[in-house]
């Protein structure tokens, strides 16, 4: 029986480090700022979430996981913060918008 | 080889290359965005290292408020101003670096191979240590046991605001740069964030004599939550030091002389804080002191107000 | 290759990297970011030699460093704080004139 | 067992930080290099959490939530900045 919640925990926290390559690799290999931003963001914080769940389960204490909680949903917000106000910045900047490159 | 061996290596291995990119020249803003990271990684190593003191303290300072420092500076001395990154002919730096590295190697791995003496001060404060009525042998060594280092230190951070104050001198309150108030996710952030924020510092404070955490953990956090405010603008920065900021700047190395002298008057040798009341009361102290110099030192600024007021 | 002796050469690249920027950089605040590298170098050897107790690393040490990072985020602030006022009275990044070519 | 795939799971982490590197090297904007921080900052904080798990250290949580708390200040040092205001 503990075997079994061990491995569905391990099994989240694998989960969630494959959201944080797809991350990292959407920030290597996507063309422009806009959609490296779209990438990193949207990935990292389900990445978060799949391990902030895993080591719940890990760690089996109500406590750590309310704890893990709070931490998810911080980083939630800021990372929504950060996020825009790159992408925001970048606009101002005038940074080329991939697409629309293409299109002209 | 372990595990936790191929993390260090890594972690080691991507502390050098970065230090190697900070200092090698090019553009001054990378080079910033890098020390960051450096700060981030410096921080992770604390934690292998088992010292989350430390982690806290680094991943606050060495990583956060250091780095913010530095981007607003950049910012004020406008942008890449940097003609020339580096001298011409860098020869004898190198060997010069090399030399020094290599005496530090020497110097650290003869040290390891040191057998640890049984009765090093470590060990004789983690055996003193329940006499206290502390948890936290760092927080021990801090205010208990070499309280007078401590209390110098608050010192140090006075003299380093009163230096800017100085260097400021008639000239305007350092410009901060608001972020655009139009952008609003800004003031939400502050909504979610800033009592988050006071309540870690809190709790670090009081979980500090027991756990991992303290006053200098505590103020770290809590100058974040004013460099938040100054850099969303609910706080500005003014030209003149009101009374209460004078107060507060000094609260914590007058919190140390009065409560270190008071132990003398009542009979104990200066300086021996009496019980965890005294603990905490300096603590709290400390940690508003530095916490408001802090974010004094990073808006350049003599005093701070209310965005109403 | 342990734990320890792994950080201690690491740290001692980082000090040499630190040391040489500190050198041949020309803009003070690129020396103030060479600077910062070097202490936390000294910083990780320290921790790293004082050894360990059972309750983690030395706290003596432990107690050392965390004082020595706020000091250094405080002189840096200091330190920009001067640089900032001379960049506004002089206009120059560095402590050498624009046509003093130095090296 | 369980240890040992934590530790994988770091040392998986660590490599995704490395590359990371690699676009602050490439730029090309500032913003891109922002973006880099961005992605230690959230990595760190996973890193930090299944650190904690790994090594038994439960004060590491507390320094995760730290890095949450404070991961925005670097982005607005960076965004609320003169040249931002210049142009807008």
């Amino acid at each position: 029986m503990n075997g079994a919640i061990e491995t569905v925990g391990l099994v989240l926290v694998i989960a969630g480090c494959v959201f944080y390559a797809a991350g990292t690799i959407g920030l290597l290999r996507f063309p422009d700022v806009y959609s490296r931003l779209h990438a990193l963001t949207k990935a990292d914080n389900q990445g978060l979430l799949l391990v902030c769940l895993g080591l719940a389960v890990l760690a089996g204490s109500v406590q750590v996981a309310f704890l893990l909680i709070v931490v998810w949903s911080v980083g939630l917000v800021a990372a929504a913060v950060s996020a825009h106000l790159i992408a925001r910045h970048a606009r101002h900047a005038g940074e080329p918008h991939a697409s629309r490159e293409t299109e002209r | 080889m372990t595990v936790g061996v191929v993390v260090d290596m890594m972690l080691g291995l991507a502390l050098v290359a970065l230090s190697l990119r900070v200092v090698t020249g090019g553009s001054l803003f990378r080079d910033i965005v890098l020390f960051i990271l450096f700060g981030l990684l410096v921080a992770l190593s604390w934690a292998r290292l088992g010292a989350p003191d430390l982690a806290l303290a680094e991943a606050a300072i060495g990583a956060g408020l250091t780095g913010a420092l530095m981007l607003m500076a950049y910012r004020s001395i406008g942008a890449d101003t940097e003609e020339r990154p580096v001298r011409r002919r860098p020869g004898v730096a190198l060997v010069v670096a090399v030399l020094t590295g290599s005496l530090v190697a020497v110097i650290g791995l003869a040290a390891l191979g040191i057998e640890r003496v049984p009765d090093a001060a470590g060990d004789a404060v983690l055996e003193a240590l329940p006499g206290t009525g502390l948890g936290n042998a760092v927080t021990g060594v801090l205010l208990v046991f070499r309280g007078l280092d401590t209390m110098l230190e608050m010192a140090v951070l006075l003299v380093a605001l009163l230096g800017a104050w100085t260097v400021l001198g008639d000239a305007r309150p350092g410009r901060v740069h608001r972020v655009d108030r139009r952008t609003p996710l800004v003031g939400s952030l502050l909504t979610v964030v800033a009592p988050i924020t006071l309540l870690v510092a809190v709790h670090l404070l009081l979980a500090g004599t027991d756990a991992p955490g303290g006053a200098f953990q505590a103020c770290a956090v809590l100058t974040g939550c004013g460099v938040l405010m100054v850099l969303t603008g609910t706080l500005r920065p003014t030209a003149v030091a009101g009374f209460a900021t004078r107060l507060l700047v000094v609260a914590g190395l007058a919190a140390f002389v009065l409560v270190g002298a008071g132990a003398g008057f009542v009979g104990h040798a200066p300086m021996t804080l009496t019980g965890t009341w005294a603990v905490y009361l300096i603590e709290t102290a400390m940690m508003l002191s530095i916490a408001l110099t802090m974010t004094l030192l990073f808006a350049r600024a003599r005093g701070l107000r209310g965005e109403g007021s | 290759m342990s734990t320890e002796v792994v950080y201690v050469l690491a740290a001692s690249a980082v000090f040499g990297a630190g040391v040489y920027g500190l050198i041949v950089a020309n803009h003070l605040m690129r020396k103030l970011l060479a600077l910062n590298v070097m202490s936390s170098a000294v910083f990780v050897t320290m921790l790293t030699v004082a050894g360990t107790t059972p309750e983690g690393p030395d706290p003596v040490a432990q107690a050392l460093v965390l004082t020595g990072i706020v000091i250094a985020v405080a002189a840096t602030a200091f330190a920009l704080a001067l640089l900032v006022r001379l960049v506004q009275e002089t206009g120059l990044v560095s402590l050498r004139a624009k046509d003093d070519d130095g090296a | 067992m369980t240890a040992t795939v934590l530790g994988l799971a770091v040392v998986f982490l660590l490599l995704n930080l490395l590359a990371g590197l690699w676009r602050i090297g490439a730029g090309p904007t500032a913003a891109d290099r922002m973006l880099a921080v961005l992605l230690f900052g959230s990595t760190t904080v996973a890193l930090l959490l299944i650190m904690a798990q790994w090594l038994g250290d439960a004060s590491l949580r507390t320094v995760a939530l730290l890095f949450v708390v404070l991961a925005t200040i670097v982005t607005l040092a960076f965004v609320g900045t003169p040249s931002d205001q210049e142009r807008s």
